[in-house]
This record gives structure tokens, sequence and C-alpha cells, in this order.
């Protein structure tokens, strides 16, 4: 059987110490190739034209180009990047809203390690992700 | 009667403008509070637990920075909101140290007289919003690198008089007053039916005086 | 000439409550962060400092569930001040979220019917303030169990009708409403023209009734 492929994640968050955490985490995890950094969606798509990350990691509130925007145009020009958010915002209407978007899962920027490893995996094999938060979005 | 309408139309619009600049001062602090402490919470949160994660000994001190970090922005969110030294020692300290706080290199800020006072908490809660404004415009606009504000009492006339040494109100500023920021002075001035106006003084630089008479004294 | 008059000082007077309000506000928010995300702070502060030195392992635990429930003060508190969900997806959804986030076992918080409307920001903003007052006190005054609301639009014209089935407005409330939050309601519903109406609906439980007309649509 082939050995299953690393992934490769992009971590796109204005606030560079919660970006940076995130990014340590992720390397701690077998599963996890390489991962790389962005400070806005401008500078992610830029990223992912490059075509090496199959997971995108994505804040909501981001100058130059916030979330929604980056998400909508992730979905529709890299169909097979998945996509987790990660938020402060814990209201339904943005869940929803943003789970119709087309992305794979969503995540309070308080979660716990061990949430963020399920929706990684999870979302690279069976396409989502739906914590409590999420099934009560929807 | 015309005047009268006037004056209602001036009041209609003093109220608009204060309900504007109450949403826009909980969307800037808000944000602030979202984007910033919100954030820095969540850092110290997701580092305290990939260091958890990690074998032999692990440095807790960055973290303990980022915490007095966000420790001292909630810290300055919350006087700004609610001036602490005010309530507990009178004006005149709350000036103080809000001039403490904006004094630098660059420029100081100073009370250079301060008469016998006794005003109701309103009315210095009022001042006290105002002199936060001048202060904050003459960081912004001024360029100065003094400020200094007197209070007398001349028999229970309160006279406040304000000045930095900076560039001076623009013509069309001083002609018609209608930053926000002015507006909001006229306002709390006129609560406490406190008198105010604005000029430069004779060595340039702005100056803004406030007069309260038949202070309880 | 003194209809005017009584204009004149009655717009004073509304000035008046809308700056007490908003120093209210600050203190009501500021004491939250000051006393309890700033205490929480330091607390986690401390916890940390001592585990720093504690020899062996040691459990983040309960540093971890401190850092949680501040982050939901912080995000309680900015969400209030800042509807972000108003911004983005307007004031029906402002208002879902709101009632969701007040629904609770004991009291359903439910919009009954929401025509089309193409409010103003501003204007939304207005309304949602007004709106979340009234549900602070059904929550606060009402004993009630179940709050509606509708938005109709008949060619222009709005009508938002609010009720709850609790003990209804007071007597003298409704002839003479001078609470801090009533006073705020209808000084918004001022700042944008609408109309505004307190009453006690036929099954008992507090009714309010706003009316915009020529509504941007
Ligand atoms: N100390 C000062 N020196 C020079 N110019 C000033 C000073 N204070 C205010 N001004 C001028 O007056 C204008 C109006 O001030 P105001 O406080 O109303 O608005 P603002 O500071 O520009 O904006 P806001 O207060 O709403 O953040 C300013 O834009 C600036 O041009
Ligand atoms: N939904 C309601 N049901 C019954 N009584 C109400 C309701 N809403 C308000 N009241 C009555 O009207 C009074 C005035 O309300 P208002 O919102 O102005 O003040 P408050 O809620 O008491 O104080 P604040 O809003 O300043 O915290 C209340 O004290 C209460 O007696
Ligand atoms: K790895
Ligand atoms: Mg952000
Ligand atoms: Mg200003
Ligand atoms: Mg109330």
């Amino acid at each position: 059987m082939n050995q299953p492929e690393k992934l490769n994640i992009l971590v796109t968050d204005d606030h560079t110490l919660f970006r940076r955490g995130t990014m340590m985490l992720l390397e701690s995890f077998d599963e996890v190739g390489s991962v790389g950094e962005a400070e806005n969606g401008k500078e992610a798509l830029e990223k992912l034209e490059e075509g090496s990350f199959n997971l995108l990691l994505l804040d909501l509130e981001m100058p130059v180009m916030d979330g929604w925007e980056t998400a909508k145009k992730t979905v529709s020009k890299y169909p097979e990047v998945k996509i987790i958010m990660i938020s402060m915002h814990d209201s339904l209407q943005i869940i929803s809203d943003l789970i119709e978007i087309g992305v794979h899962s969503y995540l309070l920027k308080n979660a716990d390690p061990d949430e963020v490893h399920k929706a990684i995996v999870s979302v690279t094999n069976n396409d989502f992700y739906y914590n409590q938060l999420v099934s009560k979005a929807l | 009667l015309e005047m009268q309408e006037v004056k209602t139309k001036h009041q209609e619009e003093m109220l608009n403008a204060t309900l504007k600049s109450q949403e826009a001062e909980r969307n800037r602090l808000g944000t602030e509070l979202h984007d910033s402490v919100g954030a820095m919470l969540s850092s110290i949160k997701l580092n305290l637990q990939v260091t958890k994660k990690k074998e032999g000994v692990v440095s807790l001190e960055p973290i303990l920075g980022h915490l007095d970090e966000t420790i001292s922005q909630v810290r300055s969110i919350s006087h700004q909101m609610m001036p602490i030294i005010l309530k507990k020692y009178g004006l005149k300290h709350a000036v103080e140290d809000l001039f403490e706080k904006i004094s630098s290199d660059e420029i100081t800020a100073s009370i250079i007289e301060w008469g016998e006072q006794k005003l109701a908490h309103e009315d210095s809660l009022m001042l006290f919003r105002i002199v936060q404004e001048l202060a904050n415009n003459s960081l912004k606009h001024a360029n100065a690198n003094k400020i200094e504000i007197s209070l007398t009492n001349d028999r229970g006339t309160i006279h406040i008089c304000y000045r930095d040494n900076g560039v001076g109100f623009p013509e069309d500023v001083l002609k018609n007053s209608n930053g926000m920021g002015l507006l909001n002075i006229k306002n709390r001035a006129q609560a406490i039916h406190a008198g105010v106006s604005f000029s430069n003084s004779d060595t340039g630089g702005a100056k803004v005086d406030l007069v309260i008479e038949h202070s309880i004294d």
C-alpha cells in the first residue's frame, strides 16, 4: 500500500502570535509535512497558487482580504484545497454562511489541540469535520 | 420662533452626533478587545498547550511576557472607559494621571495652576471627557511639544484654560467646528451648562476656554 | 413659541440622558473588563508563575480552563459593543443571533415575520440597539417565557412590533417613561425619525411599536 501523502498546510491569520502558535502545533502532528504562513487572504491566494498546499487554515477577520472572500476565491480557484476556518466568532449565522460558501470545518480560536488534530484528519479523509458548533449551525 | 426652531434643529444634530460617536467608540474599543485582546488570549492558550506537549524543560517566559502585554491592554481599555482615579481622587488627579500617560520624549503635559473646586461627580466626568478629547487632538493634530492646563476659581465661577503650543486650529475649524470630537466637547459642555470657546493663542497653538458659573462651591 | 421652548427643553433632556447612559455603559463594561477580565488574567499569571517554579510534571489544565473562561468573557463584551453580524448580514440576522443567545429553557425569543427592507446601516444599528434594550428589559422585568418580533413593510413604511408575554409595563411607566433604557430607545428612534410607542397587549405583556415612514426601499 502507498504511504499516505503528508499534509501541507497554509496558516492564514493576521495575528502573528496566534499564527506562529498554530504553526508550532501543526508541526507537532505526524500527518503534517510542511506548514506555511500568510498574513491575509491576498497573500494566502498567492501561496496557494504554488500548488503545494492541500489544506488552508483560515482566519475570518483580516486586513486586505478577509476570510469570507478568501474562502470564496479558494473554493472556486482551488477546489481541491480543504478549508478549516479558525475564528473568534461563535455566531451560528457566520458559521452556516461559511459552510454554505464551501469550507470544510469551522473551529473557534480556543479549540483544543486534539480538536484541531481531529479536524485536519477528518477533513482530509472525509471531506468535513462537524463539531458541536457546526452541527448547531446547520 | 425661528430662533427656537433653529435651536431645536441644532439640538437634534447634537443628539445625532452623540449617538454616532457612541457607536464609533463602541466599534473602536470592541474591535480592539476582539481582535487584539481576544486574539492574544487565544495565542497564549495555544502556546501553553503546545508547551504542555513538549518534553523536557520548557520556558514559560515568553508566554508570561505575552500575558503581561494583554493585561496592560485590558487595563488601558478599561481605564479609558472608566477613569477610576476620577471617582476616587477627583478631577485634578485624573487630569494629572492622563497627562502623565501622554507625556513622552516628544511632548510634556502639565497642570500649571489648580484652584479649589468642589464640582459634582457628573460635572467632573464631563470635564474629564473634554480634556481627554483635547489631549487626543493635541497629540493627533497639533505637532506640539507642550500642553498646559489651568483651573481657576473666581468666587464660584470656574475657568479652565487648556492650550498647546502647536500649529493651532485651522481657520475653517474655528469658524465652523464640525468635527465629531469638537462637537462632542460642545455637547458635554452644554450638558453641564458650561461655556466653551475655541481659539488660537497669540503665540500660536490651540486654546480652549471653559467657564462654569455658579458651580457648587 | 412656548411649544418650541418645550421642545428645546425636551431635546436638552434627551441629550443629557444620552450622555449619562453612555457613561453608565462605559462604567458597566469598563468595570467588567477591569474587575472580571483583568482579575482573571492576573490570577492566570500568578498560577503560571507558581507552575514555573514547581518541579516535575505539573498540570496546566486549571490555567487553561481559566483562559477559556476569560476568552468567552472578552468575546461577549466585544460582541455587545460591536455587532459584526449586523454589518455583514443585516438587521434580521443580527436579531436572530441575539434571540438565539437569549433563548433558554425559561424563555423563547423568535422572529415571527420579517418582510423585505433595505434600511441604511445607521438605521439598522439604531434599531438593533433598541431591540437589544427591549430584550434586556424583557429578561429583567417581564417574567415572560415568550418574546416575539415582526417586521412588515407596507409600501416603504416599516412597522416593527416587539412583544413579550410577561407582566406588562406598569401604569406609571406607560404614562411617564423616565427609565434610562426607555429614554434611550426614544432617543435612538428619534435619531432615525422613527415613531415609537409603548403599550400593553390585550393578553397582557409589554408591546412596543416602531414605525419608519418612507424608508429607502
Ligand atoms: N490641538 C489642535 N491643534 C491643531 N488643530 C486641531 C487641534 N485640535 C483639533 N484640531 C483641528 O480640528 C479638527 C476637528 O477636530 P475634532 O476633534 O472635531 O476631529 P478629529 O480629531 O479630526 O476626529 P475625531 O475627534 O472624530 O477622531 C481636526 O481635524 C484638526 O484639523
Ligand atoms: N418588558 C417589560 N415588562 C414589564 N415591565 C417593563 C418591561 N420593560 C421595562 N419595564 C418597566 O419599565 C421600567 C423602565 O425600563 P428602563 O429600561 O427604562 O429602565 P430599567 O431597565 O429599569 O433600567 P436600565 O435600562 O437603565 O438598566 C422598568 O424599570 C420596568 O419597571
Ligand atoms: K510533523
Ligand atoms: Mg484576525
Ligand atoms: Mg478629535
Ligand atoms: Mg432597561
